[in-house]
């Protein structure tokens, strides 16, 4: 207990030269996940530390697909003697570390949690999920399409096991959990200055206020930001987007926190066995709301308004939250040049 | 004697559409129509017009089999015709995508078009249900040899990933890696195709005429070189002095003919010019008697799996010597200007030739290796069918047969390309 | 001609159907067949008369590869004049040309596998299908799926030409997993928004001719009215 | 922790022939629902179906399907002894406690009296729970109606009003939609009413009864939507910020009419 203490109140810094050796330690017991870059920028598996990219601010591609594969197995059938056998195929129970997480991306995973992890619990999902250590890391600088202070800021309440900040020559060190705590004791740490802590608060805050000056929306309350969005389902922007939305589904395929999938049966050419697999689904496909009645959401307009307000009004009535980061990956891909930010302006003001 | 009519509606086991019909009278073969009745698909007309940049996507388009030199060629004459730089990496991995996909056709023709004619089965299903093993190893070469092409080009058929310049992803040297160890997995299946198909026994029929290839004095060139026959050298651009096309009324591909002669483009006429096998094959060859240059006209399919031995050893060699490929720009230094890309294709020699205006093509000609041969094909027919006039239609048809698929012949190929004015 | 590039699946497939009618493979061809899978277009009346044959025939008729299923390549020969298409054999062609249109301009097609070439995983999928009596749809969502799906980045993005967002897709993105821009072989699916698509194309700066050029690189056939409305905007 | 995307996999105990697109597959398992629930059908190679529980007994359960697509023609090329995998039941059934003491009027079109079926069984055996019950189903036509063999027993027990679109030879019954009877209901007040058919049908037959009288919060509905998971995670049956698998698939026409998305089955309706 006083140990744990002591811990809280010690502020730390970790020097940059040394993160490598940090991250090996690391890589010793856990699988370790970071970004990097081959055209895009995403998380993978490191194997050799010097593929790892220390970029300015968020991935590409999120890290999503490290817990929510784009395609992934259930399980497999086989006819026999019982009908049918049927093989799981939960996979992923690897203990795991990711560094290099932004708030988005922490952002991202608490709203997943809620989907995924809720009533109904994802054991796909949380078979990758659990045994997971964040490392989380804040920006030097906003990407254009970066609008988090939306959403309460770069650096998140919670979620992450420790959070670094840039400060020259070292990292400035957040402990954010137990496990956080138990990490620190490695050695690779020593004690930040009041000097070091100034300069943490004054980076955050400079980055802070470029995307503030930016997003220039606050939907820092959220309730009654929604109801504000909830009001408008007649509104002529939606007709607008409906017109220029070319429906490809990449806004959605991008979103950390969209988890709509389709669930396939593939079976080998005289259907003895096969697999039933999960694909990505995006609400913007012509076939997503279609039943053998009627296709529920076949006008394009129905859609675009879908994804807006199943990331700013349903998840609110439902768990009190946005499902929404303001990561902007949604905005940076839509080829119809779809921004989000400016989407959301005209709907609140 | 009344005039006999040996007429073959369909001829089957080859690329494309195509009819024959002999004449015979006074005890010699008075006329052989080499007929071919598809429609036209006038690919130089439309190809005419459109940017540098989408030529080689159509052209490739050609013809369902030889995607990769088609679009090599194409490739290769955009780039001469505007002054694109091409990188000598990018040159060799070209080359090794033209290995993998020689390799791929000639041993889909050898298993499956000819090797039913020399064990009289009807066709590669008969064979496949009483020897299950040869045709899954024919299979097993077929899709080695589509996943090297594959790695380099993305995918086996219709590369997508040559562009003028070069390559639009980068080669890695993993993938360098991996091509090289299949092609020596592979080997060892491809000599005992060779050992395989030069046991086989071939009509004696042999002929005298022009043989054409690349040539470069001291390979067996597939992607650069001079043009070579019997009896001239010329370089790529001259070909329009030599090789003369023209149109007969009583099939939809064009012939041509060099110096007014007909000759052979193909394995036979490659190896017939260019006596510079590997020791390997050349060996192999000898063990059983075959060698080249060879007046046979069957000894096609044996030209053919010994080519297979020796690229694939060109191929382990060429591996060695390229290196990981980064895509870069390299923009045209004009947007006029005049190209002739001449490569060999499976079946031959192959040339495009395109004049540009402002990036885009005005003038478009394309020499397919069938078109080149269908004129030597039907002298060809003529000659050995004249030994055997006495012999009952049926015979007469099966020769007949076993001589055209000889060729290996690419109907649609033929068709679809035709020269503009 | 892409079924011999099954390879290792093919030996397996015959244990389940018997090949009829194939001759590139065989010499004797029977009919009538449970399914006829034909490629490419009829180019003459022979060949319109024998595609009318076979569908009576057959109890199933694909159409195989784009040339069959959308018109391809060879429906390009349609943005001519009839006369500047004979210029190719100077003037004198053996026959007068047709159009090369879609095999369904003909005949009922029961099932099309788009593409040049087709996809194999999209043809096991179909005789699949055939075989267990389950119901083969067309993929009605756009090329980008796939590319969102196997997460390499956007080349729209990166500001080259791609008509991804408006092609059928199914091909599992192998172009744009290459580096090279969706050019539409498959051509465009149902809910495709290709106006749209065609102004994001000319606000990105692409000129109007590059953009009727792409669209009717291989699917003319079935982008004629918009290329005319382009024309006249 | 049972993985609920892992189907159970059980046989198929007995078939029975309702019309000539719909039958009756009497599964055996020992799975507890509430009238109103549904499993997630699956035919392995040919995928999973949202099927309501039509009725069920001592270790079997009947799902009453119609042949429409992939999995649900399959299932009906099947016998008796041939399996299939059920995940399940889901949803949140019909509000039955709250009809309890009060009339009961039950709507049904087409396929839509399989998931209603239990609640008129609930009904036979245990009548006096409630006051006047009347059961109004719809068929287009006459020999597509599901579970004749049952009307003569149904008849002892409530007010049978049946209709069809088109009547055919031997049809000595009322002709027209489902709206068209609904002025012979002989109870208006204190009645919960539960209804489920085509969404066409539930919005014009909504309208009419409102316009009689009927509170909407007192009128129940069961949609239908595109389901993949049945558990509220795989997105494709929300609407207006529900999950139909899971708060649904009935909802009071009440709710329904508030969803900021109105569903397609409530357009209009209060307009
Ligand atoms: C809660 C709930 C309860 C239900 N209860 C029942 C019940 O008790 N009984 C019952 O019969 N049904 C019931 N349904 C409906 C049933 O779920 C659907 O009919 C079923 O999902 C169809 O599945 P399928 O695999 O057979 O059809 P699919 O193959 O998935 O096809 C579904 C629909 O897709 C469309 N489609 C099919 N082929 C094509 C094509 N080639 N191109 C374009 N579109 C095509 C058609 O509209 C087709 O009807 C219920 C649905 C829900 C949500
Ligand atoms: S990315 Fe843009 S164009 Fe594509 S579906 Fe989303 S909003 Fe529409
Ligand atoms: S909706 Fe857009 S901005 Fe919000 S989390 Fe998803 S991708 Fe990011
Ligand atoms: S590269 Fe083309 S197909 Fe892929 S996501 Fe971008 S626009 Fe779509």
């Amino acid at each position: 207990m006083k140990l744990v203490k002591m811990v809280t109140i010690m502020m730390l810094k970790i020097a940059k030269n040394r993160i490598n050796e940090f991250l090996a330690a690391l890589k010793e017991e856990y699988t370790l996940y970071a970004p990097t870059s081959n055209g895009v920028t995403k998380f993978e598996k490191i194997e050799d530390l010097t593929s790892i990219c220390f970029l300015p601010n968020r991935t590409d591609i999120s890290l999503k697909s490290i817990f929510f594969p784009p395609k992934q197995k259930f399980f497999r059938w086989k006819r026999g003697e019982m009908g049918y056998e049927l093989e799981d195929y939960l996979d992923g129970e690897e203990k795991k570390v990711i560094f290099g997480a932004r708030g988005c991306d922490i952002r991202s995973l608490k709203i997943l949690d809620m989907y995924m992890r809720g009533e109904f619990s994802d054991p796909y999902y949380e078979k990758r999920r659990k045994n997971t250590i964040i490392i989380g890391i804040s920006c030097d600088y906003p990407r254009e399409s970066c609008f988090c202070s939306a959403f309460g800021g770069m650096v998140p309440e919670d979620g992450y096991d420790l959070w670094f900040t840039d400060i020259g020559t070292h990292y400035f060190v957040d402990v954010g959990s137990d496990i956080g705590k138990e990490l620190i004791s490695l050695g690779f740490f020593q004690e930040a200055s009041p000097e070091d802590l100034r300069k943490k608060k004054r980076r955050i805050e400079k980055v802070q206020f470029e995307i503030e000056r930016r997003t220039r929306i606050d939907l820092c309350e959220v309730k009654r930001c929604s109801q504000e969005i909830k009001k408008k389902s007649q509104d002529e922007i939606w007709r607008e987007l409906g017109e220029i939305c070319l429906c490809c589904g990449k806004c959605n395929f991008v979103c950390p926190t969209c988890h709509c999938f389709d669930v396939r049966d593939i079976p080998s050419f005289d259907g003895s066995e096969g697999y039933r697999i999960r694909v990505w689904d995006s609400c913007h496909l012509y076939e997503y709301a279609k039943t053998s009645a009627e296709n529920f959401r076949k006008e394009k307009h129905a859609r675009v308004r879908y994804r807006v307000y199943d990331k700013f009004v349903f998840p609110v009535m439902r768990y009190g939250v946005y499902a929404c980061t303001g990561c902007g990956r949604c905005t940076e891909v839509c080829p119809a040049g779809i921004n989000l930010r400016e989407v959301l302006r005209r709907l609140v003001e | 004697m009344a005039e006999r009519r040996i007429r073959i509606g369909e001829i089957t086991k080859i690329e494309g559409h195509a009819n024959l019909t002999v004449e015979i009278g006074d005890h010699e073969v008075k006329r052989v129509i080499f007929g071919v009745h598809e429609g036209s698909r006038y690919f130089e007309a439309f190809m005419k017009n459109r940017p540098y940049y989408y030529l080689h996507e159509l052209s490739g388009r050609i013809c369902g089999i030889c995607t990769v030199a088609h679009e090599i060629a194409s490739i290769k004459a955009v780039e001469r015709a505007l002054g694109i730089d091409v990188p000598d990496n990018a040159r060799r991995i070209r080359e090794l995508m033209l290995i993998s996909s020689h390799i791929q056709s000639h041993v889909l023709h050898l298993y499956f078009l000819a090797l039913p004619d020399y064990v009289n089965a009807e066709s590669i299903i008969e064979i496949a249900k009483n020897n299950r093993e040869l045709v899954k190893k024919a299979f097993r070469i077929k899709e080695a040899t589509n996943y090297m092409t594959a790695l380099l080009g993305g995918r086996a058929v219709q590369p997508c990933t040559l562009v003028p310049g070069g390559f639009t992803k980068r080669i890695t040297s993993t993938e360098l890696e991996n091509y090289k160890k299949k092609m020596k997995e592979l080997y060892p299946l491809l000599v005992e195709t060779a050992d395989l198909f030069l046991q086989l026994e071939y009509p004696e029929f042999e002929r005298d005429c022009e043989y054409v290839a690349l040539w470069d004095g001291k390979s067996v060139p597939l992607y650069d070189g001079k043009i070579k026959s019997t009896h001239h050298i010329f370089s790529e651009e001259e070909y329009e002095e030599h090789l003369k096309e023209y149109v007969v009324e009583y099939s939809s591909a064009k012939r041509s003919l060099i110096d007014g002669q007909d000759y052979m483009v193909g394995a036979l006429a490659r190896l017939n010019i260019n006596p510079y096998l590997k020791d390997e094959a050349k060996e192999l060859a000898e063990k059983y008697g075959i060698k080249f240059p060879s007046r046979k006209v069957a000894w096609i399919n044996a030209a053919q799996a010994v080519e297979n031995v020796h690229y694939a050893l060109e191929a382990l060699e060429l591996a060695d010597e390229v290196e990981e490929y980064e895509p870069r720009k390299s923009p045209p230094k004009n947007l006029d200007g005049d190209g002739v890309g001449a490569i060999e294709a499976p079946r031959g020699l192959l040339i495009h030739h395109y004049s540009f205006k402002n990036g885009k093509a005005k003038k478009i000609n394309i020499i397919t290796p069938t078109a080149m041969n269908t004129e030597n094909i039907e002298r060809s027919l003529k000659d050995h069918l004249s030994n055997l006039v006495d012999e009952s239609d049926e015979v007469i048809k099966m020769e007949a047969e076993k001589i055209i698929r000889a060729y290996d012949p690419c109907i649609s190929c033929s068709v679809h390309v035709v020269r503009t004015r | 001609m892409e079924f011999l590039n099954l390879e290792a699946q093919i030996l397996d497939l015959l244990k389940y159907l018997g090949i009829k009618n194939f001759r590139l493979a065989k010499e004797i061809n029977e009919m009538p067949v449970d399914i006829a899978f034909v490629e490419g277009t009829p180019t003459n009346r022979e060949e319109i008369i024998k595609l009318l044959k076979i569908r009576k025939g057959s109890h199933i008729l694909v159409a195989l590869g784009s040339c069959a299923s959308t018109g391809g390549v060879p429906a390009l020969v349609n943005t001519l004049r009839k006369r500047e298409a004979m210029d190719v054999y100077d003037g004198e062609p053996p026959e007068i040309p047709i159009d090369p249109k879609p095999l369904d301009y003909y005949v009922d097609v029961d099932y099309r596998l788009y593409g040049c070439p087709f996809s194999k995983d999209e043809l096991i999928e179909l005789i699949t299908d055939i075989i267990i009596g389950k119901n083969y749809r067309d993929k009605e969502y756009s090329v980008c799926v796939e590319c969102s799906l196997r997460e390499n980045g956007c080349l729209l993005e990166q500001g080259l030409l791609c008509l991804g967002p408006i092609t059928r897709g199914g091909c599992n993105a192998l172009c744009t997993a290459n580096g090279k821009p969706c050019l539409g072989c498959r051509g465009p699916y149902e809910d495709a928004n290709i106006k749209a698509h065609i102004k994001v194309l000319l606000d990105m700066g692409f000129s109007k001719e590059e953009v009727m050029e792409a669209l009717s690189l291989f699917s003319y056939e079935k982008f004629k009215e918009v290329i005319a409305w382009l024309k006249e905007e | 922790m049972r993985n609920p995307y892992l189907p159970e996999v059980v046989p198929i105990r007995e078939v029975i022939e309702e019309t000539c697109d719909t039958k009756t597959f009497r599964i055996a398992t020992h799975l507890l629902f509430n009238p109103g629930q549904f499993v997630e059908l699956s035919v392995f190679g040919y995928g999973e179906a949202p099927i309501s529980i039509s009725g069920g007994g001592d270790g079997y359960l009947d799902l009453t399907i119609r042949a429409v697509g992939n999995v649900t023609n399959r299932i009906h090329r099947m016998k008796a002894g041939d399996y299939v995998g059920i995940r399940g039941p889901f949803g949140n059934g019909w509000p039955l406690e709250k009809a309890k003491g009060k009339n009961l009027l039950i709507v049904a079109g087409g396929i839509g009296l399989a998931p209603l079926k239990p609640v008129v069984e609930y009904v036979c055996r245990h009548r006096e729970e409630f006051k006047m019950v009347t059961l109004l189903y719809g068929a287009r036509r006459p020999s597509l109606m599901l579970f004749k063999y049952k009307f003569r027993e149904w008849e002892k027990f409530m007010d049978l009003l049946l209709t069809v679109d088109e009547p055919e030879e031997g049809w000595k019954g009322h002709v027209g939609v489902v709206t068209t009877l609904c002025d012979k209901i002989k109870h208006r007040s204190d009645t919960i009413t539960l209804m489920c058919g085509p969404p066409i049908m539930m919005k014009y037959t909504s309208m009419v009864l409102i316009e009689l009288g009927f509170p909407p919060s007192e009128i129940y509905l069961s949609l239908e939507r595109n389901m993949k998971c049945g558990i509220g995670i795989c997105g494709h049956c929300a609407v207006g910020g529900v999950y139909v698998c899971r708060d649904g698939p009935v909802f009071s026409l009440n709710k329904a009419l508030r969803f900021i998305e109105k569903p397609h089955e409530v357009q209009g309706v209060l307009d």
